[in-house]
């Protein structure tokens, strides 16, 4: 699991970038992202989201994106992540989401 | 009697690091120009990628280029532009692309264009390339 | 090899309400020129003491005018200068007045100054009244 | 009492005064300013404490303040307001002091 807080934008998005890279590195295919804490996020943040995906679900692994806000979950929106990304209310709900359906079907 | 208008300029150096100098200017002036919070935070968006993509394809990261943003306001529209001396190009020939095609070829951009389209309500470019190159971005104060 | 210089300009309309634009965007760039916590809360006060004089002496609160902030910083030092096209004052003339007799003649200002230079390193005054008024403060950066 | 709530600047100072000028009024001289939520104060809001202090003490009252973060309290100590105004930790602190000493002794 990880955690974001404060912004998601071209400035930040590298580190976050790398921390999904580790994840997968130490075959960690089953990511929860959680954005409880995330105040904004541009589409350098969404880019890291779109990068991984493919990979991931070809491993049989998949992210699931938990606690967006309003004002984050806008920006999802907008560009359609809804359809090809589970996005979910909360922590558990990500949990449960893995048992229910590992990968997403799109 | 003329409009008041105000005119607010912020110029900084090309760097990533102070996209979060130029989301704080604009959100600021949206909210004065009374802008509600929600077109506070599209404006802070579309000024975002307008500015990270000057930062990254005008100047291809050279931190010695400065980004001007210039908002000006009056009772009926704020206009924001943001200004870079870089390399130009052509916005039309910029295809828009589906995120369906762009997760597949494992992209990790191609969507900030769109969200400025979508999130202002005039949107025009004047390139002049390595002299001036400026988005003019309009948002409509609905009062 | 010379020093990469960092250059940051903010130019708002001569209006009190611009004062939290005007301290965000020196906060924002004196945190990033490494400054503690406690120098930034005095970078902040500093220059908004010294706009503050600018929009109410040197404009009269003509909100038609202009207050420019420029920001300067290389591994040495960050230099702030408030430019303006206002009346001018002579610096020199403005005597430096205790806290007990201002309350004693129940006045409600006069400490601007005085906390302008006890927050700066360096305080310099050109003034050419009507043209060009630049306020230049210098904060040393201890690394 | 007054509570004041975000940042004290010359744009904000007026409101203010006008809340003091207000008190003093309707004739209410115990003057408590609880400044545990101000984030910032400028010259223009130090201002406000001095304008009205003089009237108040020959009046037989006062202004207490509480409640200043460091960041505040900073401000207040370089200026030399410890010496002239009763600044205390909280606001039981200020009720407690216009017991004990009602109009400060400068
Ligand atoms: N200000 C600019 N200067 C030069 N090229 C630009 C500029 N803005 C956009 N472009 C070009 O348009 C493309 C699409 O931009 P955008 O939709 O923002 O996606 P991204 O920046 O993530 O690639 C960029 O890859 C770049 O080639
Ligand atoms: N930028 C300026 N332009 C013109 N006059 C100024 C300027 N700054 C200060 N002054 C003069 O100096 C005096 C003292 O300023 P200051 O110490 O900041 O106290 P205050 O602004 O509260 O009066 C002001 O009353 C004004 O007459």
């Amino acid at each position: 699991m990880l955690a974001l807080d404060g912004f998601l934008d071209a400035h930040t998005a590298p580190e976050f970038e790398k921390a999904i890279q580790d994840e997968i590195d130490a075959d960690h295919l089953q990511l929860i992202v959680d954005c409880s804490k995330l105040t904004y996020i541009s589409s350098a943040g969404l880019g890291v989201f779109m990068g991984f995906i493919e990979e991931l679900r070809e491993r049989g692994g998949d992210i699931k994106i938990c606690g967006l806000s309003p004002k984050v979950d806008q920006v999802f929106e907008i560009l359609g992540f809804h359809a090809l990304y589970d996005i979910v209310p909360d922590v558990p709900a990500a949990v449960q989401r893995f048992t229910d359906a590992p990968v997403k079907e799109v | 009697m003329t409009a008041i208008e105000n005119t607010f300029t912020l110029d900084v150096p090309s760097s990533t690091a102070n996209l979060a100098i130029i989301r704080d200017f604009v959100t600021r002036i949206a909210a004065q120009a009374g802008l509600n919070e929600v077109e506070v935070g599209q404006l802070e968006l579309a000024v975002d990628e307008a500015c990270a993509n000057v930062i990254e394809h005008a100047y291809g990261d050279d931190k010695t280029k400065q980004v001007m943003i210039r908002a000006v306001f009056d009772e009926d529209t704020l206009r924001i532009h943001v200004i870079d001396t870089g390399q130009g190009f052509d916005p039309t020939q910029i295809p828009q692309q589906d995120l369906k095609d762009l997760i597949a070829k494992r992209k990790t951009g191609g969507l900030g264009m769109r969200l400025i389209k979508t999130l202002m309500d005039e949107v025009t470019y004047e390139i002049e390339p390595g002299r001036k190159n400026e988005l003019r971005m309009v948002k409509k104060l609905r009062k």
